[in-house]
């Protein structure tokens, strides 16, 4: 609906990609996607090349288009984590020592202008942010709902996992309610446009969504309790391990990663 | 002079097909009418597009494709408001559309957004309320009431926006007979004020009861309509919504007595037993479910 | 514009594992102190079902200064209290962090963030509760303070692990993030209103639940109810 | 057989009276017994304290002072969970039943709750689902579970943990006439297989067909009982709950026609109708709501 944003990504989207999609990248196995994330992370971290934060973000760009992906959505997407990348980067491209970029500014602060050192870290920064967020999207856009709460009940100890794996269930819920919550005030011509002239209606709607979760969690206590639970929601299913193939390559992925990092980086190892 | 159709009608829906944000197509090609001073109930089974059809009327979901014409005009993205003046809407879920910490806060509430002063918002409020027979829960926090008052309430709320049409999504949902009772009279009080009705629901007694024109849905699509005694004496149709008619049709067609007049509602269904020779029903008759 | 989160490959190395570090244990003494009281069913129920509401909460645009997008995790401490407060900011950020927004190596720095602004609006607005302040104030100060916190928390993190692949001095860095955190600070007023509104609401459609939590707060110690 | 009273029960409520924590009176003193091999539906207004009553057969609500008897032992506070797998209990809001990931996961959920180990757990909830005919419905995610869906993987749920008895707040709310009449032989399936079944409904065809004894509610108070014959031919205590007979009774009722055998369901009305002068009907007809 057009009053939630564009820019959060609805998880009942995620999972209409998850479930009735198909392409090679739903055929991989999640914990394996789930092992790419952390490589990734590892990666960005330590890379402070251009060219390479470059590559790596065409490469999951790459993947998330065979997933079969919409890039559009991405666009809207990419406005949040951009906007730290923002908010951080734009002032250190202007403090950052180096060459500057054409002529500098004469402010009142003094000569400001954009280094080339100060741009180049704007666009690492970018690239870095992106690459993880990209394929994280691909990852969760791609891996079947019962198998994302599979892996999130293994990987986090109770009761973490017990609180995601109902999170996990009911944040569908929720977002309906607020969904019906807007519209019904809209349809009795409330705007929401305007933020100050409507702030109560909207702590009526936050309101609203908040009191609906706690009546809801003090139902979810009795219906669980009448099924004898005793604070542990175990799962069954399961997510085999990886097959060899990918086993292989992840581990590659990792070695690479660590070689790069201590020849190319800290200079550990010289060849 | 319900469904009249050579006078003009106050809403006017054309859409190619409504999808939802996850792909699910909600709704396919569908035109559809509300004329002035006609009840119109939508039926058909879980999921046949019933609340997404409704949604549209007052341009809480646009269609993909398609035009909504309100009063003659069509309305654009920036007249959405007139739309939801024009159309007012009770939603099927009571509890999420209270938002008030009063009833009588809650029925000013949309009074309040189009800019009425508070006095006289206050003065409609009241007056609304009053029409539901709800004025003694003025002061009443709508959280705490019952699943029946919640929707009086929600009824006042839109009635005193005034709208030339009512849509109500499954009114007696979750109600005991004699709340919906209540509620079945308040829409023929409604209709009676020369407010149009269109309503979603599940207990076809009630459709037969208080509707002019049924109209059936099946998987997104609007399947057929006319009146309830052309509709629920019309088995393929029915079947092939998947419903099945009234008690009073099954007990007509199925006795085997000679039933006059295609008794759609129990009270022609008793009348029609009563052997009384006279004209079949012309009347409708109100009873809402439960009316005995 | 939005409640910024620590975005992915922002610091280095070492102060990736020390932020993950800190976030480990101090999730890790929640985790501790809620199994050492026996888990209870409402405890979970309640998290569960909060942290998904505060997840769906961050897809409702506020329209100010061009969208704003909030957690209310001021509001999810003062009403979950600080235990499963801290929880629930775990949790969200592990969904935000599964969809594109805020970042997974950095999951413990922005747990750490979140997981004071609710702990911290939490115990500012039982203090100020026992100082006889109307619900109104209480919470939004409690919440404009406990965000407040977060945000300088969040600068501090960024100052302490400089940028990644900046050779900016410290201090230079401090003025840079200085605009970050003001950002996050003027964030923090606007949530902190809105909360206060937002529990006076609750508080006049369901008068018992805060009283309801008052009373079971005086029963038990704070971090024993919660925890 | 149907309520023997020679019989011991399987659950034997005594309550003084329930409050809620805010005060309000949910119910006021009840002696309630449930027998082996029968159906029983409350019935009554909105508030009458329905749910309140049948959240005590499994301890999820305690009496503040009065006891629950389970096979013959009372429950004590340490016993709760032989209250809970004795009785089954199937929630109005199917949504928030269904806390697993998976529709196998949540109908294996009460099991692995009880120790039982993961192999026999999946044969049996697959059984289960089988029983209900959702064996499909394995793989899915119930978020996006139709709303009869999720009541037969609710049903599964309760089921697989092989209970005496069964309850079923008001399980017909918000389905279709179809689905309904699903849920209404799933009903009947689960009494064949010597199943009590205790179950909330507003809708009054509902209980005539498929329930032994009625058990009407009023106020916070059970104000009278019988077999549906009994009940709803006893415009009295109708009247002091403020309910209406069903379609059939009121037909039956209101038609100057000679009606034998006092017909409760459609089908025993329309056989009357039909004249046929053999004996009034004697064995209960199982017809959910919109049966034909
Ligand atoms: N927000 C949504 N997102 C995705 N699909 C939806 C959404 N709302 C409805 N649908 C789907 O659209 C179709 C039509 O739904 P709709 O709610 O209009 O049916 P309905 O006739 O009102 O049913 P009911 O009698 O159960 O209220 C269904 O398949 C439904 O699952
Ligand atoms: N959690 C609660 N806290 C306070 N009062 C409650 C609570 N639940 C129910 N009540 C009150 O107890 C009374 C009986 O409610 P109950 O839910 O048992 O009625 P019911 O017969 O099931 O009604 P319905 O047909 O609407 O489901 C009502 O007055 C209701 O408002
Ligand atoms: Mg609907
Ligand atoms: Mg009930």
């Amino acid at each position: 609906m057009t009053t939630l944003s564009n820019h959060v990504p609805d998880p009942r989207l995620i999972t209409a990609y998850a479930e009735h999609r198909d392409s090679p990248v739903h055929r991989v196995n999640a914990w394996t996607k789930f092992g790419t994330v952390g490589a990734l992370v590892l990666a960005v971290t330590v890379a402070d090349s251009l060219p390479v934060l470059t590559g790596l973000y065409a490469a999951t760009l790459v993947v998330y288009g065979v997933a079969g992906l919409p890039y559009r959505r991405l666009l809207y997407w990419y406005t949040l984590p951009l906007l730290f990348v923002v908010s951080v980067a734009v002032p250190l491209a202007v403090l950052e020592p180096g060459t500057p970029i054409g002529g500098a500014l004469g402010t009142p602060l003094g000569a400001l202008s954009v280094t080339w050192q100060g741009a180049i870290l704007f666009a690492e920064l970018s690239c870095r942010s992106l690459t993880v967020v990209t394929f994280a999207l691909a990852a969760t856009m791609t891996t079947r709902y019962a198998d994302v709460a599979y892996l999130l009940g293994r990987v986090l100890p109770t009761p973490i996992d017990q609180v995601t794996l109902l999170t996990y269930r009911f944040t569908f819920v929720m977002v309906e309610t607020l969904e019906a919550l807007v519209r019904a005030v809209l349809a009795r011509g409330a705007t929401l446009s305007e933020f100050w002239a409507n702030r109560r209606t909207y702590a009526r709607i936050l309101g609203m969504t908040l009191l609906t979760a706690i009546e809801r969690s003090e139902r979810l206590v009795k219906s669980m309790e009448a099924r004898g639970y005793d604070g542990d929601i175990t799962l069954y299913g399961d997510v085999p391990r990886p097959p060899i193939r990918e086993i292989v390559v992840l581990v590659a992925v990792y070695a690479a990663v660590v070689g790069y990092a201590l020849i190319a980086v800290y200079g550990v190892v010289s060849l | 002079m319900s469904g009249d159709e050579t006078t003009a009608p106050l809403v006017d829906l054309h859409c190619e097909a409504h999808t939802y944000p996850d792909g699910t197509v909600g709704m396919h090609e569908v035109d559809f009418q509300v004329y002035p001073d006609e009840v119109v109930a939508l039926v058909g089974g879980n999921g046949a597009g019933k609340s997404t059809l409704l949604e549209h009327l007052n341009a809480t979901l646009v269609p993909d494709d398609g035009e909504l014409v309100v009063d003659g005009t069509p309305i654009t993205d920036d007249d959405l408001a007139r739309a939801r003046s024009a159309v007012g809407f009770v939603f099927q879920d009571a509890d999420t559309q209270l938002v008030a910490p009063t009833v009588l806060d809650d029925v000013r509430f949309g009074l309040q957004n189009y800019g009425v002063p508070a006095e006289e918002a206050t003065e409609r409020a009241r007056e609304a309320l009053a029409t539901v027979d709800a004025s003694h829960l003025e002061d009443r926090i709508p959280h705490y009431l019952s699943g029946g008052e919640k929707r009086l309430v929600g009824l006042a709320g839109v009635l005193v926006l005034e709208p030339s049409v009512i849509v109500l999504d499954e009114p007696l949902a979750g109600l005991d007979p004699a709340r919906s009772r209540l509620v079945a009279d308040h829409v023929e009080r409604i209709h009676e004020e020369g407010i149009s009705v269109v309503l979603s629901t599940h207990d076809l007694e009630f459709a037969a009861a208080v509707a002019d024109r049924i109209c059936v849905m099946s998987d997104g699509d609007v399947v057929g309509q006319g009146t309830p005694r052309e509709v629920f004496y019309d088995p393929e149709l029915l079947d092939a919504a998947n419903l099945h008619p009234p008690s009073a049709v099954r007990v007509a067609r199925d006795t085997g007595l000679d039933v006059d007049g295609r008794p759609v509602t129990e009270a022609e269904l008793v009348q029609a037993l009563a052997g009384s020779q006279s004209e079949p029903p012309q009347t409708r008759r109100v009873d809402g479910p439960g009316a005995d | 514009m939005a409640h910024i989160h620590l975005g992915e490959g922002s610091f280095p190395l070492w102060a990736v594992a020390l932020w993950t570090l800190v976030g480990v244990t101090l999730i890790g003494i929640v985790v501790y102190r809620l199994r050492r009281g026996g888990i209870k069913t409402h405890q979970i129920a309640l998290a569960g079902i909060g942290a998904a509401a505060s997840f769906a909460v961050f897809q409702l645009n506020l329209p100010v200064w061009g969208g704003i997008h909030m957690n209310l995790t001021g509001l999810v401490g003062i009403l979950a209290g600080p235990a499963l407060g801290a929880l629930i900011a775990l949790v969200v950020n592990v969904f935000s962090a599964a969809l594109g927004h805020g970042a997974v190596g950095l999951l413990g720095a922005n747990t750490l963030v979140n997981a004071t602004e609710a702990i911290a609006a939490y115990y500012i607005f039982r203090t100020l509760l026992r100082m006889d302040w109307d619900v109104f104030p209480a919470t939004a100060s409690a919440a404009t303070i406990g965000l407040s916190a977060g945000a300088v928390l969040m600068g501090a993190i960024i100052v302490v692990s400089g940028v990644n692949g900046s050779a900016l001095p410290r201090a230079d860095l401090t003025v840079a993030v200085a605009g970050l955190v003001g950002l996050n600070l003027g964030v923090a007023v606007v949530e902190g209103i809105l909360t206060g509104f937002v529990v006076q609401f609750l508080a006049s459609v369901r008068p018992d639940l805060l009283d309801l939590i008052d009373r079971e707060r005086g029963e038990e110690d704070p971090a024993g109810v919660a925890a």
